[in-house]
């Protein structure tokens, strides 16, 4: 299979890249500025106490050497110990992860089926007023701070209209929803949960909007360029001077052609949505992934800086990874 | 009975800021199992006739008359009837075949798709009387092919594909937008019968476009020439190419350089871009028997008198055939004797060059030059022809040192402009300074100029590298210039300015300037315009012909060489197939392969340049592949055992040398082939 | 190719129009033009804020403080009896030079990258790309965070942290715009011509890999000030109390629910009208460009 | 007007009387509180989880209860005494208190947890040596229900002291946990908690959500009044504040001062509003320039303007400050005190310093809303006085850090003493090398004053030596202080009990809801 050795020659090549990510976080939690024993000990600790905590923590030894054991735990799937909770970093971050990728694949899928629908509709109408207002919401959207959309939603969707749970959390405890995965919804679903998944769906409506407002003009940009692009290109005016229907020129000549481009923007996409997630987290109180590193970088909490890093930049290389084999896929002229 | 019928048609494209008189009256008709030429210079109009019979105009069009298909007039159909007539009515087949086929679906369903709409076939049927289309217009292995996209096709593939989706739509009228335009020559004709062969065979009207008069002439019943919108000439083929009465027809026709040696006569000046239907002769700046008629009134389309259908929008008629009162060439003789009695140091020396392109990944890699060897002195040109994918681009390539040899050796007047094996490599200035001693014009004139620096930048580029004060430099620029007769305000453009006329002057005045020791002409005439072209040719001719310095003239067009070349070198697949004086070569070519492209020349007339029958290779150039032994293996009628598994060196036959063992048996074989095919 | 219209009916002497044609590219214009004419307005408010409010940037009002839109403060003040009208104006000039300077320095970084990696290629090119690679995944705000903690809060950092989030996009572009730029003829036609590999990148490849970066880089202007206001919300923006469109928004969101809608809403509008103004430009830009290629 | 409390969830809503919803801010770091986790979030849910042996007793005072500092009385102890000498301190357990396990508390439970203190090395280790206990033999087993402290010397402070510390863990629990790499059982104690305080942990949901259900195995006096306590973390105050108005929180702990002077106003919520301990103040590096200067330091004591930070700032909900010694501390006293809102003062001491202008940065806590406030605030004063500061927001960790390096010129501090008596205060902030010295301040006097508190009991005696450390401090400036705040905290009108902390740890036990 060509796609399998191609994917297997970038996984390869995604080998010095995550090492680089690894040496690059663990190096710079350790030239920042701040002491991550500290906040641990109290106000009364001693000189002795922090060096002891801090040789708990093996933080005493050479960089050298705390980088060898840090590789090596990683090799065995061992993220270190949480400085701040004393807890595995691996079994924290399983809780964290589920519940934000949970919020930013739906909110990507959806954002690109909303541009891809949007986009071409847009395309076939070129500079007509349905075209110009669909694009200027778009850019709207897409000039709104998340943070401050959030709250609005909040605002209006919780406060005022009541239609929405309340932002704090992502199920209603009372369903007694037994978590999995740590995505909800999918946790809801696969334990067949009635009201848990209705519950998870309801509290995921509002943070997955605020993400979609922001990241959607991109890609109906892209998509609509694209769309007019294969309307305006030689071959689809050839299937249309030969008479070809509507439907089959949608499906067989406008549709594939127009989304041949979009995967590696999705992915993009995907990068800063994962980016900023943290702050829609913090306006949902979703309580995942984001959250879960900023604390750890702002009070210094070596190993779970670098693990969430090395997780961020994992999940941003394998969907890149995973954009190219799509785009592969729906493009028989690239050569794998 | 006519299947369309053009009455009086006129297009202006009205935009902001500018408008485009497109169209101005034409008139003409096709009729069933007919084919017609549409013929003219780029931006003639012949393209806007087909969108007007496809209903396709561009947005902004304002059109009056009528195009009549059946008892319908296109231009007022509603949508309803537009599709019901578009694909049924008339199906096109796209200048570009290869970007006119969807390249996300197989080229399989893009057919069956058409079956589908048009013919009522679905499933298995489709596919079978898709498989079954494609085995008519010449596509082997075709149910395999079925499942390809149209990237992986070859152009000409490509093209027969195109042309199996336009039948598949089972038209009444077959439009083909310059379908051969990129094509080889044994393709080009290979192509052309396809479209008899619909009209002869289904009786389908064709509306076959092309600039190139030459190359459509023996397929066509009749031509229409178009010039700047308007019908300046129309009638019987024959009739037309052979006495053309229309001063335009002829200066077409005399721009394309013919393979008998017959030579170009370059016509001045350029097609002026109309705003609006012209109240005079559009010609009339152009023409050499203009009068003061010709610029105040619009000749008025007259049948020419007995001329049958043959009719004619012009004041002053021309009768005399075509080649009359044309001097012939300057005997190529004079070079000759001159290099001959005089033999100075090569300023080119190719000895047993290879070139291999490895590919990106993996092992293995595309062999593009194969033992080449070249020996070129001061004054000398050499011509180098064979079709696409033959290695002339990347022999001009490893003669600039833009790639280097695999093995073998490549010297410009005695140095090496990339590292080669076995020899120390050349860097900094000194490599930069020899690299002014030889200078490529490229096939794409405007692509070679850099596009956000001004035309004054490019031509001073190797002066720049010779490290001359910027005073001397434009000394030296304005001089080429004037020889270019290009104006000085030309400097200051940037190239999406130009012409491609102009482009190629710019791009020629660049080699020119450093005066370089050796030029290298890539194909330069081949994406420009019919009358440009002989326009260029003229001045490259002018320039090949300075005593010191050396030129090679890379064509895929055999024609276009005899002009001014001393010496020609067929290439095919990167070997040498055959070598000798322009003349020898073409007037009794020794190897099939040559033979072969000799054969397909389109001719005007009943000039035959070269003795005997032509040879028809058997398959497409993509098909073959060598193999050990003559590359032409596979491909020619005579392939022996031994041929297939004997490398094949150039041996000495007369005054040419050609890498074929058969030579002295092929007359006879020939004529046998032409016996029984 | 042709717009795809069908031709209607009518009489048969009257001339047969094919609508459109004549829109083509009058949105995108209309887009640039919107575009332009905000920012210059933003600009413009910038220059000469002090001309335009009585109050200082920071001066502090300690009798009026979170007062309502009216009297001597045109929109109120904030919590901390700050001018939010003058703020708000005097915004402008760190929200744009943040954004324009931090975008203008991954151009730089980012385009030199490019053409070295494009260029030249090979193990080079390997060594460039992975380390483009690193920084593009590495989390947007843990690298500001750790900048800004690194080199403490402040514009130059900043701009160093957003330029660092967005060169690797421009490498990218600008090296995938010169491998296919490196194909074409006049490359081989400078080199033939005794080009120097130093005078071909700078004199060939640069001015013509930029196009790309043209059209993208206002977008990411917008982009910027995004980023920049997440960052203020977060705590890790300008130095407090610099105004600045987010830091005044992340401080004032929460009074919005209490009905206090003007310390936040004032600035977010500057900032939305401001990215709009960018997205616009950017918009309009890349129709343009589209366009032409078409 | 409790229109908002249709809610999603009806069973909660149905039985509001059984249970209680509080939002806070962040999550725990950790349920670890020896080796790791020192959040308030934390502090507060520790208090109510684990049994604390002693805790403060209940006083009312201006009408609302609150936590009283000065009266220690055993809790799940039946009785904590010390020997005549005041060295060896008898602590008497109460029979029959059940951890959530079921198993029953025991010395031995009492003695784990304080060895288990010790080999930390981390908060209770070092509050231990204020009085005397350094080491975990000192703390010994006598039966199953008695424990004593050996202390190395007599200390006014133990029962202090050891109401802040003396809590147990069910060690039968942990130590199936321990291994031999990790005898004290970290990694589990970080997820799990072995509670048996006046609430058990029902269930809690990594980052989100804690349920707490009272302990029936508790014997003693005031047990819990809400069987079931559900904190949710609500990072964004706003959010609070909505879910408060909305009825979906009974409780909001992280609301912030704006909101809490709308929400006054607002139906269906009341304010709980207390006097409180906790003292604001800026304190200045002594030993560094420029504020090494007294005069530099007066100057900055004159230019802070105090009534519109408490105006612009606090609403007007705060006490000013007028000693380094906080408001109802017993030995107070603010005559004398020279420092009030004045520029010309500030530019007088200024000159004297020889000084017409000067930079320096005021560090305070990022994300502290309320501090940076007030920095603004002093900022834009100082500067009239030709003090120019940058503000300089730090991280937690490096905040902490330079702290411990004592480099800061200047920073906004916050706090209350967990042990309302000066000489505690001297120990933690004034003598030399103290904790929270963060000026590093000295002054030899006050060292002598501070050793001879250790043995002067009487109380007009103390406070004679009490009014002569004000009067130092305030000739040696070290710190500005600025004010203290009025305790508030926003709660939905049927909340009941609420025992005002003076440590800033809410007592749950107290709280109860009315349908
Ligand atoms: N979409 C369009 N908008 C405006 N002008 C157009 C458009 N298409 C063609 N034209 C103009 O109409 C004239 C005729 O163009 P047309 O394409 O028919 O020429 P052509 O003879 O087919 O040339 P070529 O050999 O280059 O294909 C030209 O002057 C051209 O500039
Ligand atoms: N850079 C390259 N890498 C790999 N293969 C190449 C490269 N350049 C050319 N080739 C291949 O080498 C062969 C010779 O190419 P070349 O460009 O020299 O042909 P040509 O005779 O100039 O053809 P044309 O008439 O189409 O210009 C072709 O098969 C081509 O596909
Ligand atoms: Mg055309
Ligand atoms: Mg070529
Ligand atoms: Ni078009």
């Amino acid at each position: 299979m060509r796609i399998l050795r191609f994917v297997v020659r970038r996984l390869l090549q995604l080998v010095p890249v995550l090492l680089g990510v690894v040496v690059l976080a663990f190096l710079l939690v350790r030239v920042l500025p701040g002491d991550p024993v500290r906040s641990i000990l109290g106000q009364n600790a001693t000189e002795e106490d922090a060096a002891a905590a801090r040789a708990r923590f093996g933080l005493d030894q050479s960089l050298w050497h705390q980088f060898l054991d840090y590789l090596g735990g990683l090799l065995t799937g061992d993220f270190g110990t949480s400085i701040q909770s004393g807890g595995s970093v691996g079994s924290e971050m399983a809780l964290r992860v589920g519940p934000t990728l949970e919020l930013v694949v739906i909110s990507v899928t959806f954002a690109l089926v909303v541009a891809t629908v949007l986009g071409i509709w847009s395309a076939k109408r070129a500079n007509r007023a349905g075209d110009h207002s669909i694009r200027i919401f778009a850019l709207v959207g897409n000039s709104v701070p998340e943070f401050w959309l959030g709250l609005v939603l909040v605002l209006v969707g919780y406060s005022i209209l009541g239609w929405f749970p309340a932002p704090n959390g992502r199920v209603d405890p009372d369903t007694g929803l037994t978590p999995l995965t740590g995505a909800d919804l999918v946790d809801a679903v696969l334990t067949a949960n009635g009201p848990a998944t209705a519950s998870a769906a309801a509290y995921l409506v509002l943070p997955v909007l605020t993400l979609v407002v922001g990241v959607v003009a991109p890609l109906l940009r892209s998509v609509r360029a694209s769309a007019l692009e294969v309307l305006h290109s030689e071959s689809y005016a050839a299937a249309k001077a030969h008479g070809l229907r509507d439907r089959t020129l949608h499906h067989g000549y406008l549709l594939r052609a127009t989304l041949v481009r979009l995967p590696s923007l999705a992915a993009l996409v995907f990068g800063t949505a994962i980016g900023s997630t943290v702050l829609v987290e913090y306006v949902f109180s979703w309580q995942g992934f984001g959250q879960w590193a900023l604390r750890g970088l702002l009070y210094r909490d070596y190993p779970v800086v670098q693990a969430s890093v090395l997780v961020i930049a994992l999940c941003y290389v394998l969907v890149f990874l995973i954009a190219d084999v799509v785009h592969a896929i729906l493009d028989p002229r690239v050569r794998l | 009975m006519t299947v369309l019928s053009i009455e009086n048609l006129s297009v202006t494209i009205r935009r902001p800021g500018r408008q485009v008189a497109a169209l101005s009256g034409v008139s003409f008709a096709v009729r069933p199992g007919e084919v017609v030429g549409l013929v003219g210079e780029s931006g003639g109009g012949k393209s806007m006739v087909a969108r007007a019979v496809v209903g396709l105009l561009p947005g902004g069009s304002h059109a009056t008359g009528r195009v009549r298909l059946g008892d319908s007039d296109v231009l007022r159909m509603d949508d309803a009837a537009l599709a019901a007539h578009r694909g049924r009515g008339v199906a096109i087949c796209f200048q570009n075949p290869r970007g006119a086929l969807s390249p996300t679906r197989t080229i399989g369903k893009q057919l069956v798709d058409r079956l589908a709409t048009h013919q009522d076939m679905s499933g298995d049927r489709a596919r079978e009387a898709a498989r079954e289309l494609f085995e008519t217009v010449g596509i082997r292995s075709a149910q395999r092919r079925l499942d390809a996209y149209a990237h992986e096709l070859s152009g000409g593939m490509a093209q027969r594909v195109m042309i199996s989706l336009a039948t598949g739509c089972a038209p009444e009228l077959l439009i083909a937008d310059e379908p051969t335009t990129g094509l080889d020559v044994t393709l080009t004709r290979e192509i052309l019968r396809q479209f008899r062969h619909a009209a002869d065979t289904d009786g389908r009207g064709v509306l076959l476009i092309s600039h190139d008069l030459a190359s459509i002439a023996e397929v066509c019943d009749r031509v229409v020439v178009l010039y700047a919108g308007t019908v300046v000439e129309s009638g019987p083929a024959a009739q037309v190419l052979r006495e053309p009465a229309h001063p335009y027809t002829r200066a077409l026709l005399r721009s394309v350089p013919d393979v008998g040696g017959r030579p170009v006569v370059a016509t001045p000046g350029a097609m002026p871009l109309l705003t609006q239907e012209p109240d005079n002769c559009p010609f009339v700046a152009r023409c050499a028997h203009a009068d003061r008629t010709c610029s105040t009134r619009r000749p008025p389309t007259a049948p020419v008198p007995g001329g049958g259908e043959w009719s004619l929008a012009c004041f002053h008629p021309q009768t005399r055939p075509l080649d009359a009162g044309t001097p012939p060439p300057p005997a190529a003789e004079e070079k000759g004797a001159e290099t001959g009695a005089n033999p100075k140091p090569a300023v080119l020396e190719v000895e047993d060059a290879h070139v291999v392109y490895r590919s990106r990944f993996g092992s293995g890699g595309h062999h593009a030059l194969r033992g080449v060897t070249l020996r070129l002195a001061p004054g000398e040109t050499l011509g180098v022809v064979g079709e696409s994918g033959c290695g002339k681009s990347t022999l001009a390539k490893l003669v600039m040192g833009l790639v280097a040899p695999t093995s073998g050796t490549v010297t410009v007047a005695g140095r090496a402009l990339v590292g080669q094996p076995g020899r120390p490599r050349p860097r900094g200035r000194a490599l930069r300074r020899a690299r002014t001693r030889a200078q490529l014009v490229f096939q794409d004139p405007i692509g070679s100029l850099s596009p956000r620096r001004t035309v004054g930048d490019s031509i001073a580029e190797p002066l720049r590298a010779a490290g001359l004060s910027p005073a001397q430099r434009e000394e030296r620029v304005t001089a080429v210039l004037d020889r270019m007769e290009l104006d000085r305000s030309i400097l200051k453009r940037y190239p999406h300015e130009l012409s491609g006329g102009q482009a190629q002057r710019v791009g020629i005045a660049r080699a020119l300037v450093g005066e370089p020791d050796l030029i290298v002409f890539d194909e330069p005439t081949s994406a420009l315009d019919v009358t440009v072209q002989a326009q260029i040719l003229d001045v490259i001719a002018d320039v090949a012909a300075d005593a010191d310095r050396a030129s090679v003239f890379i064509s895929h067009d055999l024609a276009t060489v005899r002009g001014f070349a001393d010496r020609v070198v067929v290439l095919y697949l990167g070997r040498v197939v055959e070598e000798g004086p322009v003349d020898v070569v073409f007037d009794t070519p020794r190897h099939p392969y040559t033979r072969a492209l000799l054969g397909s020349a389109p001719r005007l007339g009943p000039t035959t340049g070269s003795d005997g029958e032509a040879v028809e290779l058997v398959k497409d150039l993509e098909e073959a592949d060598a193999a050990t032994g003559c590359p032409l293996a596979a491909r020619c009628p005579f392939a022996t055992g031994r041929c297939r598994t004997e490398q094949q060196e150039l041996q000495s036959y007369g005054e040419s040398r050609a890498a074929c063992w058969r030579v002295p048996e092929l007359p006879a074989l020939i004529g046998r082939q032409a016996v029984t095919p | 190719m042709a717009e795809l219209r069908t031709v209607p009916g009518g009489p048969a002497a009257a001339p047969v129009v094919v609508p459109g044609g004549d829109r083509d590219g009058r949105f995108a214009s209309r887009m640039i033009i919107a575009g332009a004419s905000i920012l210059s307005v933003v600009a413009l408010a910038a220059v000469f804020a002090p001309l335009l409010s009585q109050w200082g940037e920071t001066e502090i009002d300690a009798a009026n403080t979170l007062v309502a839109p009216g009297g001597s403060h045109l929109l109120g003040t904030d919590g901390n009896g700050m001018d939010i009208w003058s703020r708000v104006l005097y915004a402008a000039r760190l929200d744009l030079g943040i954004a324009l300077a931090a975008v203008a320095l991954a151009v730089v970084v980012g385009t030199l990258l490019g053409l070295v990696a494009g260029y030249f290629g090979g193990w080079l090119d390997d060594v460039l790309m992975r380390v483009v690679d690193i920084f593009q995944s590495f989390p947007t705000f843990i690298l500001a965070l750790a900048v800004a903690a690194l080199l403490g809060n402040g514009t130059i950092n900043l701009i160093v942290t957003i330029a660092a989030v967005n060169a690797p996009a421009y490498a990218r572009l600008v090296r995938a715009e010169v491998r296919s730029l490196r194909e074409l003829p006049f490359v081989d036609a400078a080199i033939t011509s005794g080009a120097s590999p130093a005078g071909v990148l700078w004199r060939h490849l640069l001015p013509n890999s930029l196009t790309p970066v043209r059209v993208i880089a206002p977008l990411n202007c917008g982009w910027a000030m995004l980023t920049l206001a997440g960052l203020s919300f977060l705590g890790l923006g300008v130095s407090i109390p610099e105004a600045e469109w987010g830091a005044m928004i992340s401080l004032g969101a929460a009074d919005v629910v209490g009905g206090r809608w003007w310390t936040s809403v004032p600035p977010g509008l500057a900032l939305f009208v401001c990215v709009l103004g960018f997205s616009l430009l950017g918009e309009g830009l890349q129709d343009r460009a589209n366009a032409k290629r078409r | 007007a409790d229109s908002g409390s249709k809610s999603t969830d009806g069973k909660s809503g149905g039985a509001s009387a059984k249970t209680l919803r509080i939002a806070v801010s962040s999550y725990l770091s950790s349920w670890d509180q020896d080796f790791v986790g020192f959040d308030l979030t934390a502090l507060m849910l520790y208090k109510n989880v684990f049994p604390y042996l002693i805790d403060y007793g209940v006083t009312n005072a201006d009408g609302s209860q609150i936590l009283d500092t000065g009266n220690i009385t055993p809790t799940f102890a039946e009785s904590f005494e010390p020997d005549a000498e005041q060295k060896v301190w008898t602590l008497k357990l109460r029979r029959g208190v059940k951890f959530a396990s079921g198993n029953e508390m025991k010395a031995a439970d009492v003695k784990w947890s304080k060895d288990r203190a010790f080999a930390a090395q981390a908060n209770v280790a070092g509050i231990y040596r204020t009085i005397g206990l350094t080491s975990a033999d000192q703390v010994k087993v006598v039966d199953d229900y008695t424990v004593e402290f050996h202390q190395a010397f007599p200390s006014a402070l133990t029962r202090q002291i050891q109401a802040i510390s003396l809590y147990v863990f069910d060690s039968v629990e942990a130590k199936k946990h321990a291994s031999g790499s990790d005898p004290w059982a970290k990694e589990w104690f970080a997820k799990n908690p072995p509670t048996g305080g006046y609430f058990n942990v029902a269930k809690a949901t990594q980052g989100q959500e804690i349920e707490l259900s009272a302990n029936t195995g508790y014997p003693g006096p005031d047990p819990a009044r809400t069987p079931t306590i559900r904190i949710s973390v609500v990072p964004a105050a706003s959010n609070q504040r909505l879910q408060l108005q909305a009825g979906d929180i009974d409780i909001a702990l992280g609301i912030s001062q704006r909101d809490i002077q709308d929400l006054k106003k607002a139906p269906g919520i009341k304010v709980i509003s207390a006097a409180s301990n906790r003292q604001v103040a800026i304190q200045m590096s002594v030993t560094a320039a420029p504020f090494n200067d007294v005069n530099v330091r007066r100057a900055l004591a004159y230019a802070v303007p105090y009534e519109q930070i408490i105006t612009n700032v606090y609403g007007g909900d705060a006490r000013a400050a007028k000693s380094p010694v906080p408001l109802d501390m017993p030995g107070y006293d603010e005559s004398g005190y020279p420092f009030t809102h004045d520029l010309d003062k500030a530019k007088a001491a200024m000159a004297a310093a020889g000084r017409a202008s000067l930079d320096s940065e005021l560090v305070f806590e990022a994300d502290n809303e309320e501090q940076q406030k007030i920095a603004v605030q002093v900022q834009g004063e100082a500067a009239k006085a030709g003090i120019r500061l940058k503000l300089t927001p730090l991280d937690p960790a490096t905040l902490g850090e330079r702290r411990t390096k004592k480099n800061i010129p200047l920073q906004i501090t916050s706090g209350q003493l967990w042990v309302d008596d000066v000489e505690y205060m001297l120990a933690t902030s004034f003598v030399k090398g103290a904790n929270l010295n963060y000026s590093n301040y000295s002054n030899p006097e006050i060292e002598q004053i501070y050793e001879k508190s250790h043995t002067t009991v009487e109380a007009g005696a103390r406070n004679a030596l009490w009014k002569r450390v004000q009067e130092i401090l305030a000739a040696d400036v070290p710190w500005v202080v600025i004010c203290q705040p009025n305790f508030n905290l926003p709660v939905r009108e049927s909340v009941a009990g609420w025992v005002q902390p003076m440590d800033g740890l809410a007592r749950l036990r107290y709280l109860s809801a009315s349908a």
